[in-house]
Parts: C-alpha cells; sequence; structure tokens
C-alpha cells in the first residue's frame, strides 16, 4: 500500500497540471474563470505530491466542484413548476454527466464548509495537512543529512550534541547531523506505516463486523469469541512477543501486525452499531421493496456508519503510531534512519537525556508526535458535520 | 366477499419472541384475511400483537408455525423470482416518520432506488418521470421543491407522504400503514389518510391500516372491517359499523366506553364500563383461558378462566367474536361478587 | 369560572429560544387568568409552545431560553402575590411543587432510575422542610390509594419495576403530595394505552373534585380536553388564538384554527363523517410569517391577514380570540354542524 | 389448539427428592451467572495460556543462547567456553519436546504452580510476580485513581457550566491530554522540566526507593518511596485524565438533558442533592464499567513509562525477560495480567448490576 504514496515527483506535476487543464476549460466554458484556476493549481498540486492517484482523485473533485458552480441546476427538469405533459424529461448522456458531477460538487462544497465551520476540527485539519506537507514536499527543499560530522564540535563541548541555533534550527545530533533535516525525512515511514495499519485495522474490523451482525447465528458467535479472546490478551505484552518472533524487515508486516491485534474492539462495535441500523425502519422498507442484500449494506447501513468508522480508523491510526513508536523506542524493531521513533531511541541510547544540549534530538520528535496525533484527535470532531447531511447543511 | 380468493391469508399463525431463556409468545392462532382493495384495521393496545401481525403480512418477520397464503399460494417454497414479485406486492408504512427514511438519500434516491432495482422503469427519462408522478400522487407538489431535498429538510406530514410514495413505486396489491399517522400533528392526519384512500380508490390497494386509535380506525375504515386484538389473539372482528356501533366482546365495550370524544357534552356523559383491574398482564405470564378474565367484568369462573375462547360467529354479519359465555348464547352479566379487587 | 378568585395570573409573556439559525419566537405575549379549582386546557400541535409556556411558569426553561416580557402573578394560600419572575433561587425552590407542581409526559423518564420511589417522595418532602419521615410515608401511601396504586409495593419499588400506567400515576401521587394550588399536567396521557388513560382520567377528575386545586392541562387530544378542562386556549405558533369556556370553543369556534381542528378529529359517536385537514404544515418560528401566522394555512384569510396581526378581542363573555373574520368562522362551524353529520359535505380544498 | 402452557398454583405438590433437589441445584449452579462466566473465564484462559505457550517458544534463540552471546560479548569468551559457563546454570532443556513441555507445564499449572524462572537461578515465577507487581500496582493504581477522581470531578463541573471559559479551556486541555501518548508526556516531564528548566533532579526521582534507606514503615521510607513513584504517577494523570474529563463530561450531558433532572428542579429540591443523588450518579454509570475495565489493564502497566523512567514495575520486567527469553516468567506474567483483565470483566459486569437496579445480571 505503501506505493500509493508516493513522494512528489517532476512527471506527477505535469500530469497534475494536464489534469487540472480540465477545470479550467469547464471554468472558462461557464464565465466561472477564477474556480477553473483553483481546480488547476489543486490538481497539479495533488498530482504533484502523488502521481497518478492523487492527481486523478483530485481531478474528478476539483471538476465537480467547478460544475458545482457553473452549473447550478439549469438543466433540472424538476426544478420546472410546469405540468407533467410539459417537463421534457430527456437528457443527454452529457447533461446526466454534469447533472451528477454538480451534485457531487454541492456535497463536497457543504462538506468543506462543515469542516471549516467546527474550528477545533478544522485546526486538527491543518494540522495533519501540514506534516503530511512536510513529509511529502520537504524531502524536495531539505536534504538529508545522513553523515558524521566531527568538524561542527564546538570548542569545549564534550559532545557533539548542539542546541538550537540560527544555522540548525533544531540542532544538532550525536553525531552532529542536522536535526531538522532528519525531522523533515523522518516522519514519512512512520506516517504511512500508521495510516496502512489504521486501514487495514479498520477494513478488517467493518468487514468482520459487518458480516457477524448481518449473518449472526454460529458465524456471529464464532467472531465474538475471537474478538474477545484477542481483547483478553494485553495488547502490548502480547505486541512485544510477536515483535521479537517476527522479524519486520518490510514496515507493511508492522502494520498488518498491528492491524491482527486491534481490530477486534471496532469489529465489535462495529457489529452492534450495524445490529440496530438493522432493525431501522428504512432498512425493513428496502428488505420489503426487496432490494438486495447488496443494496441493503452499502446504500442503506453504510453511509450512516461512515462518520463512525473514519473516526475510529483515525483512532487507530492514532494507536498504531503509538505502538509503532513505543517498539522502536524499546529497539524491538530494526532500526531504520532516518525517523522519529529513532531518534528517540537513539537519543536516549546516547545519553541526550541528561546532556541539555542534546534535548532537541529527543523532544523535536516527541513533540511532532504529540501535535500529530493531537491533530488527529482534533480533526475527529468534524467528521461528524462533514458525514452527516444534516449537519452538513448548517442547521 | 367470502367466495373471492383472499389477496393474503393468515391461518393459525403463532409467532414468539425469545428474550433471554424465555419464550414471549406475541401471536397467537391468528386467522386473517385480507381481500384486494379492503380497508382492514387491526385495533388494540401496546403489545397486543398487531404490528407484529403487520410485519408478518407483508413478511418482514416469519411466523413461527402457521401458514400465510398470498393469492392462496403459501409464501414459502416459491422460486426466487416469484417471491420477489410476492415481496412487493406487499409494502409497508411505517409509524416514525424521522426513523423511515435514510437520512443519507435525497427523496429522488429514495424513490429511484426500487424503481432501477425492479427494471420498472426503462431509462433516465421514464424514471423522472415516474418519480414526479409518484410526488404528484401523494399530494407533494411542486415535486421539484422536494425531489433534491433529504429527509431531514421535510416536515414529518411530508415524510410520511414520501413513504407511502416509496411504497407505491412497486405497484403493490397491499400496503401496511402500521401507525403510520400517529406521529403526525393532529391537522395533518386526515388529509394523509385521505390520500391513503384515493389511492385504494384509484389502484384497488387493499390497506391494513394498524393504529391503537379506534375512531380514527372508525374515519378511516367505515366501509372496512375492524379487528381487535388483545394480548396476542384477535378477539373481535366484523365490519366497522357493527363494531363501533355494536361491540359485543368485553374488551371492545370497554375499549369503547373508554375513549374519550372531541365533544364535551358527549364525552362528560359516557358511561364506562369498569375494569375488574387495570392491569394488562405481561406476555411473559398470560392468564389461562380468556386473556381478558382477570379485567373482564363479566366473567364467569370456572368458563373463562379455563377454556381459550375461539372466534366464532355472532350473527349473520360476518360478525365474529371469542367470548365463550357470548358464543353460547348465554349474553354478559356484570356479577357484582367480582367487583374490582 | 368568572366571579372566583385569580390563582394564577400570567400577562404579556414572551420567550425566545437562542438557536444556531437563530431567536426562536416559541411564546409570544401570552396572557391568561387562572381561577381557583379551574382546569385550563391548552391545546394545539407540536411545537406550538405550549410545553415551553408551562415550563416558563415554572421558571423551568434550558439556559438558551429567555423570557423577554411578561409578568407571572401567583396568588399564595395566604393570598399573598408572588411576582414569580422576581422570585430569588432559595424562594423560587420553595415556590416549585409545594405552590405549582407539574405532572410530566412520557412518564418512562420522569423518574429517577437509580433510586426507590420512596426515596423520591422523601427527597420532595426534604427539600420543603418536612423530616418527619413517618408523616410523609402516611401522606404518600394515602395519595398512592387515591390514585389507585397497591401503595406498599408501589412506595418501595423501583420505577423500572412499574408499568407505564403506574408511573404516570406515582407522578400524579408525587405532585400532589405537598398540596399545591396549581398542578400543571403536560400530556399526561399521551404514551398511554386507552384504557389506562382512562382511567388516569377518572383519577384526575375524581382528585380534582377531592382536593380542589387547579391545573393547567396540556394536551394535544382535542377529545382528552373535552373531558377534562374548564376553559380551552388554543395555541399557534407561540399565541394564544382563542380562549373560552370549553362548550363555546367546540360548539362555537371562533378562530379559523380552532375550526380547523374539530373539522380534524373524528369522533366515535358520529356515523360516517367527512373531515379536513388543515393545508400546509406549521410555520418555522424562527422566521415566522408576517400578519397572523396561520394566515397561509387558512382558508379565511383576507388581505389584512397577510399584514397586521389581529388582536385578541371579547366575542362573548368569558371568549376571546384574534381573528379578523371570527363571525365567519362561528357561521361556517354552526352551518358544519347544522348538515347532518352523515351528509356533510366535503368542502372543497 | 396451542396454549401455552403454564404453571397452575394448585396442582399436587410432590414430596421432593433429594435426587430432584440435587439436580435443581444442579441447574441452578448452571443457570447462575456467576458459574457461566467462571467457566468462560477458566476457557478463556487457558486458550491465552496454551497460544502464548506457543508463541513464546517461537521467539527467535532460546535462554540458553541469549546468556551464551551475553557471555561471549561480555567476558569475551570463545562459543564453547561461554557454553560450558552456561550449561552448569540452567536447568532448561531446550531440546524436549514442544508438547512435553507443554503437558508438564498445564500439569504445574493445575496445580498452582507458575513453574521457576529459568534465567535468574530457579526462584519461583510467583515470587519473581509478587516481587514486581506492588510496584506497578502501586504506581498505575494510583494514577488510574487520582485521574478517575480528577476526571469525574472537572468533567462534571465542565457539563455543569458548558460553554463557559472554564469549559472551553479545560476541554481543551482534556483533548491535548487524550490527544498525547503517555511516553510523550513522560519525555516532556523529564526533558523540559528536569533537564531544560532544572526544576528537579531526574536522578532522584527516577528508579524505586534510594538504595540506602531502609524498607519499612518509616517516614524516611515512604517519603522516598512517593518521590520515585511522582513522575510514573504525574505521567499516568496527564495521559488519562483527559479521557476521564470527556467521556464524564458528554454522560453528564446527556443525564443533564433527562426529564427526571428537569422534574427533580420542578421539584424543589436542592442544588446538591440533584447534583449528587440524580445527575451524578445516573452519569457516573457508563464510566464505572471502563473504571473496572481498566482495573484489568493495571497490571500489564506500561512498559514503556516504566522502562523510560527505571521504574521497576512489571512491564519493566516483563520486557527484560523477553529480552532473556526466560519462558517461564514471560509465561506467567501473561497469565497473570490476562486473569486480571477476566476477573475485572466479571466485576465490571456485578458492578454495573449493583449500580443500577434496572440490570441486575445475578438475579435474572
Amino acid at each position: 500500500m505503501g506505493f500509493l504514496i508516493a513522494v512528489a515527483t517532476i512527471p506527477g506535476l505535469i500530469i497534475g497540471i494536464l489534469c487540472g487543464l480540465v477545470p479550467l476549460g469547464i471554468g472558462l466554458r461557464y464565465q466561472q474563470l477564477s474556480w477553473g484556476i483553483v481546480g488547476l493549481v489543486l490538481c497539479a498540486l495533488a498530482g504533484f505530491s502523488f502521481s497518478l492517484i492523487g492527481g486523478f482523485i483530485l481531478l474528478v473533485l476539483t471538476t465537480a466542484v467547478v460544475i458545482s458552480y457553473a452549473f447550478v441546476d439549469r438543466e433540472d427538469p424538476f426544478t420546472s413548476r410546469a405540468s407533467i405533459e410539459a417537463v421534457n424529461f430527456e437528457e443527454s448522456q452529457l447533461e446526466f454527466l454534469m447533472r451528477q458531477m454538480a451534485a457531487l460538487g454541492r456535497t463536497i462544497r457543504q462538506s468543506v464548509r462543515a469542516l471549516i465551520r467546527n474550528k477545533a476540527g478544522f485546526l486538527g485539519f491543518l494540522g495533519i495537512l501540514f506534516f503530511v506537507g512536510i513529509s511529502v514536499f520537504g524531502p524536495l527543499f531539505v536534504e538529508y543529512d545522513g553523515d558524521t560530522h566531527v568538524e561542527r564540535l564546538q570548542p569545549g563541548a564534550r559532545t557533539l550534541f548542539q542546541k538550537p541555533s540560527s544555522e540548525f534550527i533544531l540542532g544538532l545530533d550525536w553525531k552532529g547531523r542536522d536535526i531538522f533535516s532528519h525531522m523533515v525525512h523522518g516522519g514519512q515511514n512512520l506516517i504511512i506505516t500508521s495510516i496502512e495499519a489504521g486501514l487495514i485495522a479498520t477494513l478488517v474490523a467493518v468487514v468482520v463486523g459487518a458480516m457477524a451482525a448481518m449473518i449472526g447465528g454460529v458465524v456471529d458467535q464464532i467472531l465474538s469469541a475471537i474478538a474477545n479472546f484477542i481483547l483478553t490478551i494485553p495488547q502490548f505484552p502480547l505486541l512485544l512477543v510477536l515483535a521479537s518472533i517476527l522479524s519486520f524487515s518490510n514496515r507493511f508486516y508492522l502494520a498488518l501486525l498491528f492491524a491482527a491485534l486491534s481490530w477486534p474492539a471496532l469489529m465489535r462495535a462495529v457489529r452492534a452499531q450495524v445490529l440496530s441500523l438493522r432493525e431501522r425502519d428504512y432498512v425493513q422498507a428496502a428488505v420489503a421493496l426487496d432490494l438486495g442484500l447488496p443494496h441493503i449494506i452499502i446504500r442503506e447501513v453504510l453511509p450512516n456508519l461512515m462518520s463512525y468508522i473514519v473516526v475510529n480508523m483515525i483512532f487507530s491510526i492514532r494507536s498504531a503510531m503509538y505502538y509503532i513508536v513505543g517498539l522502536v523506542f524499546l529497539g524491538l524493531v530494526p532500526l531504520e534512519e532516518p525517523d522519529w521513533g529513532v531518534m528517540i531511541y537513539v537519543g536516549r541510547q546516547q545519553g541526550a537525556i541528561f546532556n541539555s544540549d542534546g534535548a532537541s534530538m529527543i523532544l523535536s520528535p516527541v513533540i511532532a508526535i504529540a501535535l500529530f496525533q493531537l491533530s488527529l484527535i482534533l480533526f475527529t470532531r468534524s467528521l461528524e458535520e462533514v458525514f452527516n447531511p444534516r449537519l452538513r447543511s448548517g442547521l | 366477499m367470502t367466495t373471492q380468493q383472499p389477496l393474503i391469508e393468515l391461518r393459525h399463525v403463532h409467532r414468539h419472541f425469545k428474550k433471554g431463556r424465555t419464550d414471549i409468545p406475541v401471536l397467537q392462532d391468528i386467522n386473517l384475511a385480507v381481500h384486494s382493495g379492503e380497508i382492514l384495521c387491526l385495533v388494540g393496545e401496546s403489545g397486543c400483537g398487531k404490528t407484529t401481525t403487520g410485519k408478518i403480512m407483508v413478511g418482514l418477520l416469519a411466523e413461527s408455525s402457521g401458514e400465510v397464503l398470498y393469492e392462496g399460494q403459501p409464501i414459502h417454497g416459491r422460486g426466487r423470482k416469484e417471491k420477489s414479485e410476492y415481496r412487493r406486492s406487499l409494502q409497508i408504512v411505517h409509524q416514525d416518520p424521522f426513523a423511515s427514511l435514510n437520512p443519507s438519500h435525497t427523496i429522488g434516491q429514495i424513490l429511484g432506488y426500487p424503481l432501477k432495482r425492479h427494471h420498472l422503469v426503462s431509462n433516465r427519462a421514464e424514471l423522472r418521470r415516474r418519480i414526479w408522478e409518484l410526488l404528484t400522487l401523494v399530494d407533494l407538489t411542486p415535486p421539484g421543491d422536494i425531489v433534491n431535498k433529504y429527509p431531514h429538510q421535510l416536515s414529518g406530514g411530508q415524510r410520511q407522504r414520501v413513504s407511502i410514495a416509496r411504497a407505491l413505486s412497486v405497484n403493490p396489491h397491499l400496503i401496511v400503514a402500521d401507525e403510520a399517522v400517529s406521529m403526525v400533528d393532529v391537522s395533518i392526519r386526515i388529509s394523509l389518510l385521505k390520500t391513503l384512500q384515493s389511492l385504494r380508490d384509484r389502484f384497488g390497494i387493499a390497506v391494513v391500516f394498524i393504529t391503537h386509535d379506534l375512531a380514527l380506525a372508525k374515519y378511516f375504515a367505515w366501509e372496512g372491517r375492524v379487528a381487535v386484538m388483545y394480548l396476542g389473539r384477535v378477539v373481535e372482528i366484523g365490519s366497522t359499523p357493527e363494531i363501533i356501533g355494536s361491540p359485543s366482546h368485553p374488551y371492545t365495550k370497554a375499549l369503547i366506553s373508554a375513549i374519550p370524544e372531541a365533544d364535551p357534552i358527549v364525552t362528560r356523559r359516557k358511561e364506562t364500563l369498569p375494569l375488574r383491574s387495570d392491569d394488562i398482564p405481561s406476555l411473559v405470564n398470560i392468564p389461562a383461558g380468556c386473556a381478558f378474565h382477570p379485567r373482564c367484568p363479566f366473567f364467569v369462573p370456572g368458563m373463562c378462566d379455563q377454556e381459550v375462547p375461539v372466534l366464532e360467529p355472532l350473527n349473520g354479519f360476518g360478525q365474529e367474536v371469542a367470548c365463550i359465555p357470548l358464543t353460547q348464547g348465554m349474553g354478559l352479566s356484570i356479577r357484582e361478587s367480582n367487583a374490582a379487587s | 369560572m368568572a366571579g372566583k378568585e385569580v390563582v394564577l395570573s400570567v400577562q404579556d409573556l414572551s420567550i425566545t429560544y437562542l438557536t444556531r439559525r437563530g431567536r426562536l419566537q416559541a411564546v409570544s405575549h401570552a396572557s391568561f387568568d387562572l381561577h381557583r379549582g379551574e382546569t385550563l386546557a391548552l391545546i394545539g400541535e407540536s411545537g406550538c409552545g405550549k410545553s415551553t409556556l408551562n415550563f416558563g411558569l415554572m421558571r423551568l426553561l434550558p439556559k438558551n431560553a429567555n423570557t423577554d416580557t411578561g409578568k407571572i402573578v401567583y396568588t399564595d394560600q395566604a393570598g399573598q402575590k408572588i411576582d414569580v419572575l422576581a422570585l430569588n433561587t432559595r424562594a423560587l425552590r420553595k415556590f416549585r411543587w409545594s405552590e405549582c407542581a407539574m405532572v410530566f409526559q412520557g412518564a418512562q423518564n420522569s423518574l429517577n432510575p437509580v433510586i426507590h420511589v420512596r426515596d423520591m417522595i422523601y427527597d420532595t418532602a426534604k427539600a420543603h422542610g418536612l423530616n418527619n419521615r413517618g408523616e410523609v410515608r402516611e401522606r404518600a401511601l394515602e395519595l398512592f390509594r387515591k390514585v389507585r396504586l397497591d401503595p406498599e409495593r408501589v412506595f418501595n419499588s423501583y420505577p423500572h419495576e412499574l408499568s407505564g400506567g403506574m408511573r404516570q400515576r406515582v407522578l400524579i401521587a408525587l405532585g400532589l403530595l405537598l398540596n399545591p394550588q396549581v398542578v400543571i399536567f403536560d400530556e399526561p396521557t399521551t404514551a398511554l394505552d386507552i384504557l389506562t388513560q382512562r382511567s388516569i382520567l377518572n383519577v384526575l377528575r375524581d382528585l380534582k373534585e377531592e382536593l380542589g386545586f387547579s391545573s393547567i392541562f396540556i394536551s394535544h387530544d382535542l377529545a382528552v380536553a373535552a373531558e377534562i378542562a374548564d376553559t380551552v386556549a388554543t395555541m399557534y405558533a407561540g399565541e394564544i388564538v382563542e380562549m373560552g369556556p370549553v362548550n363555546d370553543i367546540f360548539y362555537e369556534p371562533r378562530h379559523a384554527y380552532t375550526l380547523g381542528l374539530m373539522e380534524a378529529s373524528p369522533r366515535l359517536s358520529v356515523g360516517r363523517e367527512e373531515l379536513d385537514g388543515i393545508p400546509g404544515s406549521p410555520p418555522d418560528l424562527v422566521e415566522p410569517p408576517t400578519g397572523c401566522k396561520f394566515h397561509i394555512r387558512c382558508p379565511f384569510a383576507i388581505e389584512t391577514c397577510k399584514t397586521t396581526p389581529p388582536p385578541l378581542e371579547q366575542a362573548s363573555m368569558g371568549h376571546i380570540v384574534a381573528c379578523y373574520k371570527s363571525s365567519e368562522v362561528l357561521e361556517k362551524g354552526k352551518e358544519l354542524r347544522s348538515i347532518s353529520s352523515t351528509a356533510r359535505v366535503a368542502r372543497l380544498s | 389448539m396451542g396454549v401455552i402452557p403454564f404453571r397452575r398454583t394448585d396442582q399436587p405438590v410432590s414430596q421432593p427428592s433429594l435426587w430432584s433437589l440435587s439436580k435443581k441445584l444442579l441447574r441452578a449452579v448452571y443457570r447462575s451467572y456467576i458459574f457461566r462466566v467462571t467457566v468462560q473465564g477458566i476457557l478463556t484462559l487457558w486458550v491465552v495460556t496454551t497460544c502464548t505457550f506457543y508463541m513464546i517458544r517461537k521467539m527467535p534463540n532460546n535462554p540458553i543462547e541469549v546468556k551464551i552471546d551475553e557471555f561471549q560479548t561480555k567476558q569475551n569468551l570463545t562459543y564453547e567456553e561461554a557454553r560450558s559457563k552456561v550449561a552448569g546454570l540452567f536447568d532448561y532443556d531446550p531440546d524436549a519436546p514442544f508438547i512435553e513441555q507443554y503437558t508438564d507445564y498445564m500439569g504445574n499449572l493445575v496445580q498452582g504452580d507458575l513453574g521457576r524462572s529459568i534465567t535468574t537461578g530457579r526462584t519461583p515465577v510467583s515470587q519473581q510476580i509478587a516481587k514486581y507487581l506492588p510496584w506497578t500496582l502501586f504506581a498505575v493504581g494510583l494514577g488510574l485513581l487520582i485521574s478517575f477522581v480528577i476526571g469525574m470531578i472537572v468533567g462534571a463541573a465542565m457539563a455543569y457550566w458548558r460553554g463557559t471559559v472554564f469549559d472551553n479551556v479545560m476541554t481543551a486541555f482534556a483533548s491535548i491530554s487524550y490527544g498525547i501518548p503517555d511516553f510523550v508526556i513522560a519525555f516532556m516531564i523529564l526533558l523540559i522540566g528536569g533537564i531544560q528548566l532544572e526544576l528537579f533532579q531526574v536522578g532522584d526521582y527516577i528508579g524505586s526507593v534510594d538504595p540506602e534507606i531502609k524498607a519499612g514503615l518509616n517516614p524516611e521510607y515512604i517519603r522516598s518511596l512517593l518521590q520515585h513513584v511522582l513522575l510514573p504517577v504525574t505521567t499516568y494523570v496527564l495521559a488519562s485524565v483527559g479521557g476521564w474529563m470527556l467521556t464524564m463530561k458528554s454522560s453528564t450531558i446527556s443525564t443533564l438533558g433527562e426529564d427526571y433532572i428537569t422534574v427533580a428542579h420542578a421539584r424543589g429540591l436542592s442544588q446538591r442533592r440533584i447534583l449528587f443523588g440524580y445527575v451524578g450518579r445516573n452519569a457516573m454509570l457508563p464510566l464505572m464499567t471502563r473504571l473496572a475495565i481498566s482495573v484489568g489493564f493495571v497490571l500489564s502497566g506500561s512498559i514503556i513509562i516504566e522502562y523510560i523512567f527505571i521504574y521497576p514495575g512489571l512491564g519493566k520486567y516483563l520486557f527484560e525477560m523477553t529480552g532473556k527469553r526466560d519462558y517461564t516468567t514471560i509465561q506467567g506474567i501473561f497469565l497473570v495480567t490476562s486473569a486480571a483483565v477476566v476477573i475485572s470483566n466479571i466485576l465490571a459486569d456485578l458492578l454495573y448490576g449493583v449500580l443500577d437496579p434496572r440490570v441486575r445480571v445475578g438475579s435474572k
């Protein structure tokens, strides 16, 4: 999964700009130039940072927003107040597409507005954006400082540690390397692994939880029993043992391991939610209308679980990060520089705790992790508003 | 009417729910038939099993024992396609207007899904024409104001209309309206009921109207029948004017005499039938014999508490009642010795 | 009821809520007098402000509500006049329940689920200075008997062990514990079954005769109001639009909305009847319509209705109404009534 | 006609025989809640033990290899020399068949014997656990207690005065406390408080107690004990108090919205009575279960915190023993901590039943 989020590339930028031409064109066509330009810039940036996939997703989203500004329901026959005979219900494929895009664009605009409305949530969103931005774009501008620099030793100093100065804004570590460059380069792996772990855990939990609730009977009992069993074993000690059994040549396995341990709690919650949703009147109505099980799960149940799922996904991303840093800190995972967790581990080994010059080596990653996690928590506050159509429209 | 094949028929239907280790008998020996175009009201107090009956009729719940026949054929063991058709021809409108529509879909989507799924329309233009039609049918005009809205943007009455339109989308033969207007304001109830009535008149859809409000049942089902339920059994059934005008079963009598009326003089002159006990027995512990006997002012010891009464015809007008003294021609008399404990 | 002394007098009471969307005018300029021993029924649909009005009377409104204008004058047992809105916290606590008690709707949630009924009784008594548990117990048991409960058993049970009807009776008994002069009943029979409702109504009637308290009875069910009220006030969109003796309101309604409600209520005792709903839905109280708030849904509306709100005027003895077309409404009502109920002609809608 | 059978009271009562009585008793036992959860709990523990038993022995290296390694690097011995030295130290046979080891272990376990530690001179595991457990119990327990009490009080106050400056400040604090991992707080205390600001001498506050002070109930020892537990406890409190505050706040808010609170106000009850008897008690109900469950996780402590503060608790010990591959000790600690979780879950259910009359589990 790691390959999905690639580092910023020049080909990505080109893809992004090409993609961005679409919203620009539509903007021009409907005299919404400013929005067309916004679309172009956003697409270019997204393509730049995430290459093809990011560029494509943002292409769809920005185009939708641009169309929603340009379109303003002009072609929808439903808005006509004429009688049924006088209304023309025919429409071309393109018009239909435009209408759908416009609807999507409106939802996006409302969601963005809902996101901005909740101050704490927006702050969290900005925080996440900041760290992701630094990890993605930072390496382009800040060179990784990986060598030992004895020449930087200050006269009279016993170690290469240095306090933050104007030259090295976060100071130097035990090998005299620039901590700032480590900070910029060291977040990527951690963030990606945590997100992967959170995603997998959530996916497993949702699938298993929904299955247990919808199928019920023996399947439900077995799955619930497994979940309860895993919940009984204290997580971190178990991780400790498992971490020494498996060797993590690849960070992805770490994510998998974490997911394997953390799905049960969410699964139980999802199961309970689905069980209650299943009894809702509108699900019953869908059964009576014979809309089929896939429709019921995907269209009726899941949308109402979305905010719940995403919030919990963020919580599991957060605890994944906690556990990963914890394992690294205890030295149970192969150390790979640059990495925030490794900085804490090595810093402690090299006595940065007792050296006031070296505090930055531990403090910088510690504060970064704290801020990132805090941003995640704050961000969850606006998710409810973004996903619930009732709150989204600002009632 | 009786010679005709009923649209749906329940024969000796029982239903129990499990709660922990105890079985709760919610329905016992229900025999009901609904003919097409007919209005049947199920009336009773909470916990009498009227909603469960409605759900069994539309197939949302399975019966524990007994038979459910659709157009004379058992509903089980049908082919996939037949099953889907049977399913669709029986629709339900729920009580709570705030829970019956999925909050994350627009009204257009809610009405569109069943149309698309069952290929009731062949292209998008037709789909939208049909949605327009459905909204007009339930008096949600102009449709353009409604179709792109989310349920939370509509009032309770409008939502119930959308529910009805959704049920109509699959061209049903029967709609079960489960307390469909009880959570709607008084001023809006009547127009909703009128909409339902006009649909019945236009398309010949049978309506099973479940309610606890006898006055409303009387208004809505004047041309139909009323079935009164008590603790999981039908105790009396007959044409609406008969049941309301001359109730036979002691429970029906008690109900009708207990209802206050929107007419000060009439309601203050009304004589209520005194019951022997105010408490409804719980379903876990249903009294032996006639379930109503501990409260019945006409209770005959040694008879009502021994044998379970069965619905039997009372006169030539299709009225049936489950009361042993009545069906044995003994008549009812209040026994002073049994006065309230 | 004229002639009897006024127990509670409400003058020009307006209450607004601050919501996310703006100021919501829940009650506007409500005035009425409650006489000794009288039962005043407030009828109207959900959201018309009848519950807010009553919470306002006891000053139990949530923090986002504000009493903008008005005066609530209560005459206590000693004949002392009390301005309720000016009471300090301490005096207010004394006022509540010992002078003016309230029986809430939804008996399920009105009793604290984790403590015994007896403790709720003792709590209430203690808060008003009655510390003799034996006496309180005797009084409670007597009231339980009066509301036809098994006193000993109910006294010692938890709320969840009682049925809905029993809980409602416990609440009524609890409300009468301190012998208040005014009891507010907020939809006391709404969630109950017909037979339970009947026995509660009977209990209320008997209690009122025996104890002689005045009461305000909130209901959306016209039938219940017809049965229990001496005076009926119709509320629409936060305003009292019509008020008068129960027979006047039911047989000679003068406000189009009252008439509409009557026409929408089915009656058991008449045979087949033609009823009519009121078109449209209640207005949004954040942005209420100008003029008469009912004009959008009103079949009698004229141009003036859209611009100027009609004033409350005396129509007959003790009957006031705020409607420009009250005489037309009265005529229409009479006309509908005179047509035999089986052959009522449906009005054009 | 499908009548549900019911018991008539006038049925003749037969003389109960001894057999039927005991059968009844057995059925009652089987149906009783305690019996069922106990059986479930034992079953869970058995599965946990089996799984961990297998997993632990799947860890790369065994205790002997680790020790040999250690000797090699520390004392500059050759592999053979180290091996011969180590062989005399341990009575563990790494080549014994897995099944044999398992049955041996389970046999001892049934008799209540957790076995003997492999690497620390054959001391019984139970003794080892008894030595380290109190430290963890003391630190984490104290932290949990303090943060729970503070969380309850402040959370309720936040709900009561919601929307005020106090609420906003406290909510911000709670979000930070809830959002930041505990080891971050630990480092911040050490680095910012101890090193940067030099508020205290770090050395005086980490570890267990000053070694020169004699153990016992003398004031010096207690002072030292408290001094060394101060930092871990502060960390635990800061890291968990936010969660309690937020939960208590939302629970209190929903309780405040209940009808019975309005009714209590209408009844003219005093603020104090409403706050404690009506709001507090009901709002605390959902939190009590969570508290009981957290108590279960006290034992597993926080490995990282104990490691950072060099606090001699069970967590740090487990970490060390994992490094040494002391199978029996790891096994024992796992068993004890899982048992704590199982037992506290049962207690949580029972506690809820006691506090909330609506759910009396035992009486069903």
